[in-house]
């Protein structure tokens, strides 16, 4: 990095290099209403994805194209509400708004993916927000999940209009979050930190009927 | 057998009901019996239950009317036990079930023998429309005693006093082409556009799909008609683009195609939901649908003559009996007249023959009634009475005959001699009301149509009525236009309709029915017996004609007055009826008179179906911190600030007694005053913004200067809206020459976040900046108090020496082996050290600052303290010591204004207004209580004359205040006009216990005035 | 309740989303200091409150965050048009009435609304919904 | 004009109520009046009432572009209270409660106004501190007004879920034991009839088209009946005061949006006092029919439309089942929208225009009904002497631009 735009903004890693505790933003609600079994007859599973690195990438399409391409593999989604993933579904890029971007890769990358960007990008105006630790990942699976999303969000989940590979930012119950498939009957949700209990025990409610069962 | 179990009117057979599943129910406190497939109301008519309720004015007894969801009599209260109650079910819309228990809504102390039965008979005559209107004035103070007496009067069913057992929850669906309604039209509809591709939702309010073609004696096909429907719903079950909801009412229309259906999914089974596979499940289910395109296919209602006597239990109407002989296989009567206008309602006779009674006569009110149906009656030799109608029903709990006369509706006149004929029903058709209720929710004006005698939807774009809905009442067209209207949606949708073929119906010729409303009497309507037009509300005909008679001529005016269409039903039966009489009334025609609007809901719907599961825990989300989990295991009380719980005080349990507030709080306030406390400020709101134009819109959006801030250091700054008003407060450090991070109130994160995205987007585009939200990313823990420094010298590698890490400076380094960036922010007065670490580590970083905070007593505190702290500094909390009309200058924080800004930054120029240039606004400033124990009650308002009367002119509030344990006394913030130059004057707080304090006006802050204790 | 397509996800969504921010086109006075009083006055609080085509702001809170105009008739509550911060309405009181007047078009009036069509067929309707 | 009383009932009765005479008359337009009055709901009626019957003016005509009270009047929620936080709003909704306590028999028409008390709850200490602002005001300035500890409120309203448990705990409340409600259609009707008989013509199904300005002087109005002239004219037209300002060539600080009621179906007396909650967002009584009368706040875009949308009707009833559990069994009848002008302040507008001689009374937003005879009471003070009553001065168009607003929901807090 050059040292003119090092000093442009403070690129910090947040992440302990040494083996501290950590605790993901659901640790309250599995302590305090539990993680129902998944069994036979559960029709939705739901998982959590915790301690991934969370990227807020903003910054005029053109500008980011060719560097995210390069730096990440994948392309930069250019129409609206669409997602990239790469091949083991671990990183992906996500169209948030015209100008800005979520980007999801293993936990304990994101620092570096954030200084070879700004690397990359030089002089250009944008921003790169690590924003780790204020979102989870949660993932859904079962024949039963289209159904629990259409109880909690107006957003329409049919196949025809919410195919794979598309995301979006949503009402979800009396907050919101981001909904992703990534599968026919797969689908992610980024719940943002401070809500993530009640979104949790929203989903335990909701998935009640389809006895809905949470892995560990 | 006991008697009360056998149905006298119930048919050896036919019907849709289940034979072999017998259903004992109680109604009354009375066990019956009925089959799987009855209503509650079938089931009643079937034991020959005459009076189901009395009326609400005049306590009249009543009986079943209809058979569906126009019912306006038939309301019971459900339930068996107290949680389970639902008030003012319509007997005709309920499924009977094992067990199910109803009473009347109203009739004591029977409904058979009711007091206020023989009030009502006494004094009806005093109880004109509107008569409350002209009397209980005198004198005036006895209003509230004559009050309370007529709301005793009040109300149909009655509340459950317990908590509803039952869950419901919401579905949102999304379609192209919603149909509602499953009779006929909606069928062929529904058909239509499912084998077109489209994704469709058909959904109707009876417990099954089908609608009139359940109970049609036409052949489809040379088939029962009910043999169509079954193939056509077989079909349709088959499709993946094609939800059927059956028992689900379509309840309201709203904007761009959004419509709410209301799914009873339980109440047919029992009186809550039972558990499924161990698990809950919802009593009913609201969907909302959002619809490309809508279909109305809801039908038509029959309307009833108003004759008198017409409330008597034995009338009903004319297409309710043929339902409930073809549907439920049962008669409710013997001897049945049936007055008409019209040949459809010829069924009812046909029907009623067919099941083996007797039909004493059809009173045709047209001349010369001709038609196919008129020709069989005839053939049968069922004895026809043209040009007449039923005059009056005879009767009290049950009719006992009927006057029939001839006569000329036009003319409103009685032309031949009465005839009374023996019967114990009157069934009555005065033609067919299309159900406009959902057209007329979007706000269109439904039309008069003079062909069918009624009203049909308004046009509105993307909506389509189809077959009776909108005045095609005939089976085979009917048909025919819910094709074509599924088809015209389809092509709007920019979908091809594929055809279907229609089953083959016999043509048949039906004669033009007549206009009549109200029957005329031989007497003048005020002083015949009481001709009812809407029964629920016991509106007459004579009331309707008082009403005009005394000015109200608009048909609002009119139904206001008389409270006609207020009910439950919303007027399904009456409306027409009564415009049709009000029109008579002013001798004008029925759309001169007005239209008739419907609200929402067409039926009435629970309140927790609408809530669904915002309630109870989730009514509304709660939000936490990384260190919630610790807060709750060491007894926080919380705050509800916004949607965060935070810790409120932390209680402690001294000597086996726990600590009050207070106790815990002057705890708390000593240990950061004296020792060193820590506090979760995770909840403050976080903005990370980023560009090479981040400073100059720093320096528009906040009053005060940031174009020099160097990076490393922090700034406390102000935000105004343009109106001159403190909006929020905050500090923001530079992290960088083009980045900043912004704090925000704890409640004005989200509004602060948007106000600087409304002025980049839409005022200063050209500036490059972004900003993200970064509130839950990092966890906040201020350490503070004279012992900070120690302590966190303990578990981190900064240098926190007081020359290097000055106050105001932020510095990266690890705090307990985690990164984390530390502020040197104080909003305590005291040395302070904000620590921030990415929120997945808090809870470690926070358990080893008190592994080594011990030793220096670090004591966890909570909003309180540092409300209590803060304010001994004289620091605002934004929406407490200010509330909208507070610039900062009144504020006295002119040090944080900067006036000689280039850019006119927002809020400046509103400072110069007359009226904030004004001396004597209101003006932040301390109080001291005169009596040093007195602690000011937050909100008292201050007065300089305490002798004054009322009402006494006030100068001003407390806006903080607190015992301040450091002090030794109360003190305060407040607002007082002309503060600023009032040092050292004594105000005055009158309070409501008649006491009046006095305070003296000191500056705002109380501790440490030079503000050392911070630099430190 | 409304179904609102936002110009910049390019796709109809529930009003749920948005939030209504008042008049659009209201631009802050390029030199607020040599405004008079009654001129700032007017800026902050004087607005436009017609009975037919309004043109609005608002903000899709929950989604992409951005600020855009909406043209709606306030008694029909009909969305003629959505664009972009920074655009001009393509349609507006005046030319409406010029085109009613030629006869070409249907006028919103009394009892009309908006014609949603779902998202499933207006994949390729771009930011002007007629 | 016919007296009412319970005797002249019993009299009509046994005359089957076929002498009843009309409570108006439905007069043809005469060319000229003193005073013309724009918009016939309850404020207009009630401003033509006063100007008849305490400044002698009955020379005075009503225009109602539909029928009288079809506006607002017939679509609130029918509270009535004076507990505003600020003087000049006390003020004028306290000289409009004194009104209220004996216009039943000014009127000779029973409006049913019922002293049954009003609670607003509050539920954050931020909601206790700004109560206790507003009664401490309240008490000041001489209105009834009082704080309530949960345990007094638990007595007052024993179905209300006042437990700790809660979502957001009840803290307290805010009592006015003189509020309560009144029945609606009444007080037009009342004001009508009243009015009527002291000369005023009260023309329905008249629609104002124009102003007639000359000079920057009003001389009469346009109408779909013709022109109708007077050098006094008055706008009492609600949520339309905007497009009639625009008629008269400026704008007023208004939006006109939607306001959304509902009702419950009828219940036996359950609930004795009208309780709101600003935080939960959600009001609530029973009228003498029985019906649950619920209300909340006003729809954030501009509308007249007179219907609002359904999340707003979902969030009042979640609040109305969070405060009243057990009302989660009763089924809701019917909502309805009304169309209110709002100012920025959340105080309404009684003030002269930039034309002479017109006069608007306007942007009472959510508030209208309960001021409607104190509104009418002072407009017409204001229009019979041509300039503002002293209740009414603060509430000029002025304000807007001296910076002087009376900021009721301002003090409501902005941030915490």
């Amino acid at each position: 990095m050059s040292e003119h735009t090092a000093t442009w903004a403070n690129v910090y890693d947040v992440r302990p290099k040494s083996d501290v505790p950590a605790e993901s933003p659901l640790a309250w609600s599995y302590h305090d209403s539990g993680r129902p079994n998944v069994g036979a007859n559960s029709r939705v599973v739901m998982r959590e994805r915790a301690m991934l690195g969370h990227l807020i990438l903003r910054g005029g399409a053109i500008v980011l194209d060719d560097v995210v391409r390069q730096v990440l593999g994948l392309p930069l989604p250019a129409r609206p509400n669409s997602l990239s993933l790469d091949e083991s579904g671990e990183r992906s890029i996500q169209w948030l708004s015209p100008d800005e971007w979520l980007v999801i890769v293993p936990g304990g990358e994101e620092c570096e993916l954030e200084g070879t960007l700004r690397e990359a990008l030089g002089d250009a105006h944008y921003a790169i927000v690590n924003v780790s630790g204020g979102q989870t990942l949660l993932e859904l699976e079962g024949d039963k999940v289209c159904e629990l999303l259409m109880k909690s969000t107006p957003y329409d989940v049919h196949p025809m209009a919410f195919p794979v590979g598309k995301g979006v930012t949503t009402v979800f119950a009396k907050s919101s979050l981001i909904l992703r498939r990534v599968g026919e009957t797969r689908w992610e949700l980024v719940l943002r930190r401070s809500f993530a209990d009640y979104l949790y025990r929203w989903l335990l409610d909701a998935g009640e009927e389809y006895a809905i069962g949470v892995e560990a | 057998m006991n008697k009360s179990l056998k149905q006298p009117n119930r048919l050896k057979e036919g019907g849709r009901i289940d034979r072999s599943r017998k259903l004992s129910f109680t109604f009354n406190g009375k066990r019956y019996q009925g089959h799987a497939g009855d209503t509650l109301a079938s089931a009643l008519l079937a034991n020959g239950v005459d009076v189901v309720n009395r009326s609400f004015k005049y306590s009249r007894p009543r009986g079943i009317v209809a058979a569906s969801a126009e019912e306006p009599n038939a309301l019971v209260q459900l339930g068996s036990t107290e949680a389970a109650q639902v008030p003012n079910v319509r007997a005709t819309q309920q499924a009977l079930f094992e067990g199910l228990v109803a009473r009347s809504t109203n009739g004591w102390p029977s409904v058979q023998r009711d007091m206020m039965g023989m009030i009502g008979k006494l004094s009806g005559s005093l109880m004109p429309p509107g008569f409350y209107y002209k009397t209980f004035m005198a004198p005036a103070s006895m209003w509230m005693t004559y009050e309370k007496y007529i709301r005793k009067g009040a109300g149909l069913g009655r509340s459950p006093m317990e908590p509803d057992p039952d869950i419901y929850d919401h579905l949102h669906q999304n379609c192209d082409v919603l149909v509602i309604g499953a009779g006929p039209t909606g069928l062929a509809a529904a058909l239509t556009a499912a084998r077109s591709g489209a994704r469709v939702i058909l959904c109707d309010e009876q417990e099954e799909l089908g609608g009139s073609l359940l109970d049609s004696r036409e052949l489809l096909d040379h088939q029962p008609a009910a043999q169509w429907v079954a193939q056509v719903l077989e079909e349709l079950a088959g499709l993946d683009n094609v939800t059927l909801l059956p028992r689900t009412t379509a309840n309201g229309y709203h904007d761009h195609h959004f419509v709410t259906l209301h799914e009873r999914r339980t109440e047919h089974l029992g009186e809550t939901a039972s558990l499924k596979g161990g698990h809950r499940t919802a009593r009913s289910r609201m969907h909302r649908v959002r619809a490309g395109q809508v279909l109305l296919a809801t039908g038509a209602h029959e309307r009833p003559l108003v004759y008198a006597g017409n409330d008597v239990p034995g009338n009903l109407l004319a297409g309710a009996v043929s339902t409930y002989i073809r549907r439920y296989g049962v008669v409710p009567g013997r001897r049945l007249v049936l007055s008409t206008t019209n040949d459809h309602a010829y069924r009812a006779a046909l029907d009623w023959q067919d099941a083996g009674r007797e039909v004493v006569a059809i009173v045709d009110a047209r001349s010369a009634p001709t038609g196919d149906l008129v020709a069989q009656a005839r053939e049968r030799g069922i004895r026809i009475i043209d040009g007449a109608a039923v005059l009056e029903a005879k009767g009290g709990t049950r009719v006992t005959g009927a006057r029939v006369a001839t006569i000329d509706a036009e003319a409103f006149k009685v032309t031949g001699q009465a005839e009374t004929l023996d019967c114990d029903t009157i069934a009555s058709s005065g033609g067919y009301s299309p159900v406009i209720h959902l057209a007329s929710h979007t706000g269109a004006r439904p039309t008069w149509n003079e062909a069918i005698l009624g009203f049909v939807p308004g046009l509105v774009k993307g909506v389509h009525a189809a077959g009776s809905a909108r005045g095609i009442h005939d089976l085979a067209e009917g048909l025919a236009d819910g094709v074509a209207m599924a088809a015209r949606a389809l092509e709007t949708l920019g979908l091809s309709a594929r055809a279907i073929e229609l089953p083959q119906i016999d043509a048949r010729h039906e004669g033009a029915a007549c206009a009549l409303y109200q029957v005329p009497h031989e007497k003048p309507t005020l002083r015949a017996p009481k001709q009812f037009v809407d029964l629920q509300n016991d509106v007459t005909a004579a009331a309707i004609e008082i009403a005009t008679r005394e000015g109200f001529e608009s048909i609002e005016h009119v139904k206001r007055y008389t409270a006609m269409g207020f009910g439950t039903d919303q007027g399904k039966l009456g409306n027409i009826n009564g415009m049709a009489i009000a029109a008579r009334c002013l001798g004008k025609s029925i759309p001169e008179v007005g239209t008739t609007v419907f609200r929402p809901n067409y039926t009435p719907v629970t309140f927790g179906a609408i809530v669904g599961r915002h309630c109870r825990e989730l009514f509304d989300p709660e939000r936490y911190t990384a260190l919630h989990q610790w807060h709750v295991e060491h007894g926080a009380e919380f705050e509800d600030v916004g949607q965060w719980k935070r810790p409120w005080y932390f209680p402690q349990t001294v000597n086996g007694k726990q600590e009050t507030m207070h106790e815990a709080v002057a705890r708390e306030c000593l240990a950061v005053r004296e020792k060193v406390g820590i506090l979760d400020a995770s909840t403050l709101g976080k903005i990370d913004i980023q560009g090479p134009d981040a400073r100059e819109f720093l320096n528009r959006i906040y009053t005060n200067k940031w174009l020099k801030l160097e990076v490393g250091r922090a700034r406390y700054g102000l935000m105004c809206k343009d109106d001159g008003m403190l909006m929020d407060d905050g500090t923001t450090s530079c992290l960088g020459e083009n980045h900043f991070l912004m704090t925000t109130t704890t409640g004005g994160a989200a509004g602060v976040m948007e106000w600087l995205e409304l002025w980049h987007q839409t005022e200063w585009p050209e500036l490059q900046v972004y900003f993200t939200s970064v509130t839950d990313h990092w966890a906040t823990m201020t350490v503070t108090g004279p012992e900070a420094r120690n302590l966190l010298a303990e578990i981190t590698d900064i240098d926190l020496s007081r020359d290097t890490f000055k106050f105001m400076d932020w510095r990266e380094g690890k705090v307990a082996g985690v990164p984390a960036r530390v502020f040197r922010i104080s909003f305590t007065g005291e040395l302070a050290y904000e620590i921030n670490v990415q929120a997945n580590y808090a809870m470690h970083v926070w358990k080893i600052l008190f592994e080594h905070g011990d030793k220096y007593g670090l004591t966890p505190y909570g909003t309180e303290t540092m409300h209590v702290l803060r304010a001994e500094k004289g620091f605002i909390i934004a929406g407490q010591d200010s509330d909208g009309s507070v610039t900062p200058e009144d504020l006295g924080m002119q040090w944080a204004v900067g006036y000689d800004k280039p850019f006119s930054w927002v809020g400046k120029r509103a400072l110069s207004r007359s009226d904030t240039r004004r001396t004597d606004r209101k003006q932040l400033v301390g109080l001291r209580p005169k009596d040093p124990t007195v602690v000011l009650e937050e909100g008292a308002q201050i007065v300089f004359d305490p002798d004054h009367a009322i009402p006494m002119p006030m100068v001003g509030h407390v806006t903080s205040s607190y015992y301040s344990p450091t002090l030794g006394s109360g003190f305060a913030l407040a607002v007082v006009k002309g503060g600023h130059h009032r040092m050292g004057e004594t105000v005055y707080l009158p309070m409501a216990n008649g006491q009046t304090h006095a305070a003296e006006i000191v500056g705002t802050i109380f501790y440490d005035r030079k503000g050392e204790r911070q630099h430190v | 309740m409304f179904h609102i397509y936002c110009p910049y996800c390019e796709e109809l969504r529930e009003e749920e989303e948005f939030h209504p921010k008042g008049q659009a086109h209201i631009a802050r006075p390029a030199d607020p200091e040599a405004c008079s009083d009654e001129e700032w006055g007017d800026y902050l609080f004087f607005r436009d409150n017609p009975r037919g085509i309004h043109h609005e702001l608002w903000v899709h809170a929950v989604g992409c965050r951005k600020f855009f105009n909406i043209t709606r008739h306030t008694v029909t509550y009909e969305i003629l048009e959505t664009y972009k911060m920074g655009e001009q309405p393509t349609i507006t009181a005046e030319s409406l009435a010029n085109r009613e007047a030629q006869g070409s078009v249907q006028v919103a009036g009394s009892g009309q609304q908006t014609v949603g069509a779902s998202n499933a067929s207006v994949a390729s309707v771009k930011g002007v919904k007629a | 004009m016919q007296r009412y009383s319970g005797f002249g009932l019993a009299r009509h009765a046994l005359s089957h109520h076929e002498n009843w005479e009309r409570q108006w008359r439905n007069p043809t337009p005469k060319k000229q009046y003193d005073v013309i009055i724009v918009g016939g709901g309850g404020h207009g009626l009630a401003t033509a009432y006063y100007l008849a019957k305490e400044h002698g003016i009955t020379n005075v005509a009503v225009l109602e572009k539909g029928w009288l009270g079809g506006g607002n009047t017939a679509r609130n929620t029918t509270i009535v209270r004076s507990n505003y936080l600020w003087d000049e709003a006390a003020a004028l909704y306290e000289h409009s409660m004194k009104l209220w306590e004996g216009l039943s028999q000014d009127l000779n028409y029973n409006v049913m106004f019922s002293q049954r008390g009003v609670m607003n709850l509050g539920h954050t200490l931020q909601d206790m501190r700004d109560i206790q602002r507003r009664v401490n005001a309240n008490r000041l300035n001489g209105i009834d007004s009082e704080v309530l500890t949960p345990a007094q409120i638990q007595e007052i309203v024993p179905i209300m879920d006042c437990s700790k448990n809660a979502r957001y705990p009840i803290l307290g409340a805010s009592w006015q034991p003189r509020a309560g409600v009144a029945r609606h259609d009444a007080v037009a009707w009342g004001f009508a009839r009243a009015a009527d008989a002291l000369g005023v013509d009260l023309l329905q199904n008249t629609e104002v088209t124009g102003f007639k300005i000359r000079d920057g002087r009003v001389y009469g109005v346009h109408t779909n009946r013709g022109d109708i002239e007077a050098k006094t004219v008055g706008c009492v037209a609600a949520g339309n005061s905007g497009v009639l300002a625009q008629m008269a060539g400026f704008r007023l600080p208004l939006e006109s949006h939607p306001l959304q009621a509902l009702v419950s179906e009828p219940l036996k007396p359950i609930l004795d006092t009208v309780v709101m909650s600003n935080h939960v967002h959600g009001y609530i009584s029973q009228t003498d029919k029985g019906d649950l009368v619920i209300g909340a706040g006003i729809d954030g875009y501009n509308g007249y439309g007179q219907r609002g949308s359904y999340p707003t009707v979902e969030h009042t009833l979640q609040a109305i089942v969070e405060m009243f559990p057990i009302f989660s069994r009763v089924r809701m009848n019917r909502q309805w929208g009304g169309i209110v002008d709002t100012c920025p302040d959340a105080c309404p507008i009684l003030s002269k225009t930039p034309v002479k001689g017109l006069f608007f009374n306007c942007g009472w937003g959510t508030g209208g009904f309960k001021a409607t005879p104190g509104s009418g009471n002072v407009f017409a003070w204001t229009l019979a002497k041509g300039q503002a009553h002293p209740i009414a001065a603060p509430f000029s168009i002025d304000r807007f631009h001296s910076g002087a607003l009376v900021d009721e929901h301002g003090a409501a807090g902005v941030a915490h």
